[in-house]
């Protein structure tokens, strides 16, 4: 029992680390600007982190609606 | 069991796909919360949603009968 | 036996769903205008609507095309 | 039978990508079918399996070529 | 040992989606090998992966916060 | 033993064709000019075969760029 509830545990973790990838590779692609001209510059500015926060919440925003609107449908 | 299992996973897909093409076809970086366009962008993910359902339902449509004329080899 | 069989039929219609699910991505993606002008238009257009007909049928016909295409090049 | 599957696996997963890849490359939306470029777009459904087929063969050379030079960690 | 291979996961796939990134952000076809650029790609990616890293962070807090406000249903 | 040695050695195989299925895609796409003009070519031109070699290549450089960067960083 206790093998199958860390193997619960983990499977739980699993699944948010792979959240965690899937929204990296999203609001990194939309809200990092790679060029030439900033190259070096290891920093996150302000903006940038900003973007990267308001994209993770926007989707999720847009995720409940979608789950909401499916609901209240049935 | 099995067709429960079938249909919760065929509605959980739906609304992944769903909301990864609403999500960017109906709102651009900086995804700034305090946009005066909230309201805007929450008619556009609704009305993005109702046409991506009957996308669905076309599509659907379109596939299953052409399995019918012509089955996969 | 019985069971085998419920899980192959059920197999094969979780195959069918897959693909509708990509030719949606795909097809809504490619026939599917969404902008702020038509926001609230929750109908397909004629023309949305035979796009996306359309964007099935003719992949299947490329899909088919290169399947015979292989075989005949063996 | 474990090579037979894996041959069969490989062979699925080539048409699958070159279907995905030459139809976008060479249909554009609407998609129309009774289009007088019916033929051409067969033509260039052909010519870029024939490229994708010729791609794979290269890029297994070079990137067996390679792990032979420097195995992965 | 469930753990370990987690970890090891993680790390995989972030490697793997770095460097999906980081190539198509820093590199440019035909990606000639002899290039006078090639200091210059190299410190690209450097940066690139220091901020891919850094967002990787940034999107674990705000996604963890999130959740522990608002549990998924 | 030996039948796990089969397997073991089928499924590094199967992650090799994976990769090379993946850098088909990527550097198909980058490097291959499909349009209406060369249809009917269907040989890689020299300039062609050449950016595909060196997008593997360069991929497989960023790919250890980065595994070093963290291992160092450890």
């Amino acid at each position: 029992a206790q093998v199958n509830n860390i193997i619960q545990v983990e499977d739980q973790k699993h699944q948010i680390q792979q959240e965690i990838h899937n929204f990296t590779k999203l609001c990194f692609n939309n809200c990092i600007n790679i060029n030439s001209s900033n190259i070096l510059n290891a920093d996150l500015t302000t903006n940038e982190n900003q973007c990267l926060t308001d994209c993770v919440g926007r989707y999720l925003d847009v995720n409940l609606q979608i789950v909401k609107t499916l609901q209240n449908s049935k | 069991k099995v067709q429960e299992e079938f249909a919760i996973n065929t509605a959980k897909t739906l609304v992944d796909h769903a909301t990864e093409q609403c999500f960017t076809k109906c709102l651009k970086a900086p995804y700034s919360v305090n946009s005066s366009s909230l309201a805007q962008d929450n008619n556009c993910v609704e009305s993005c949603l109702a046409k991506y359902l009957r996308s669905w339902n076309e599509i659907s449509k379109t596939y299953v009968g052409r399995l019918q004329q012509q089955p996969p080899n």
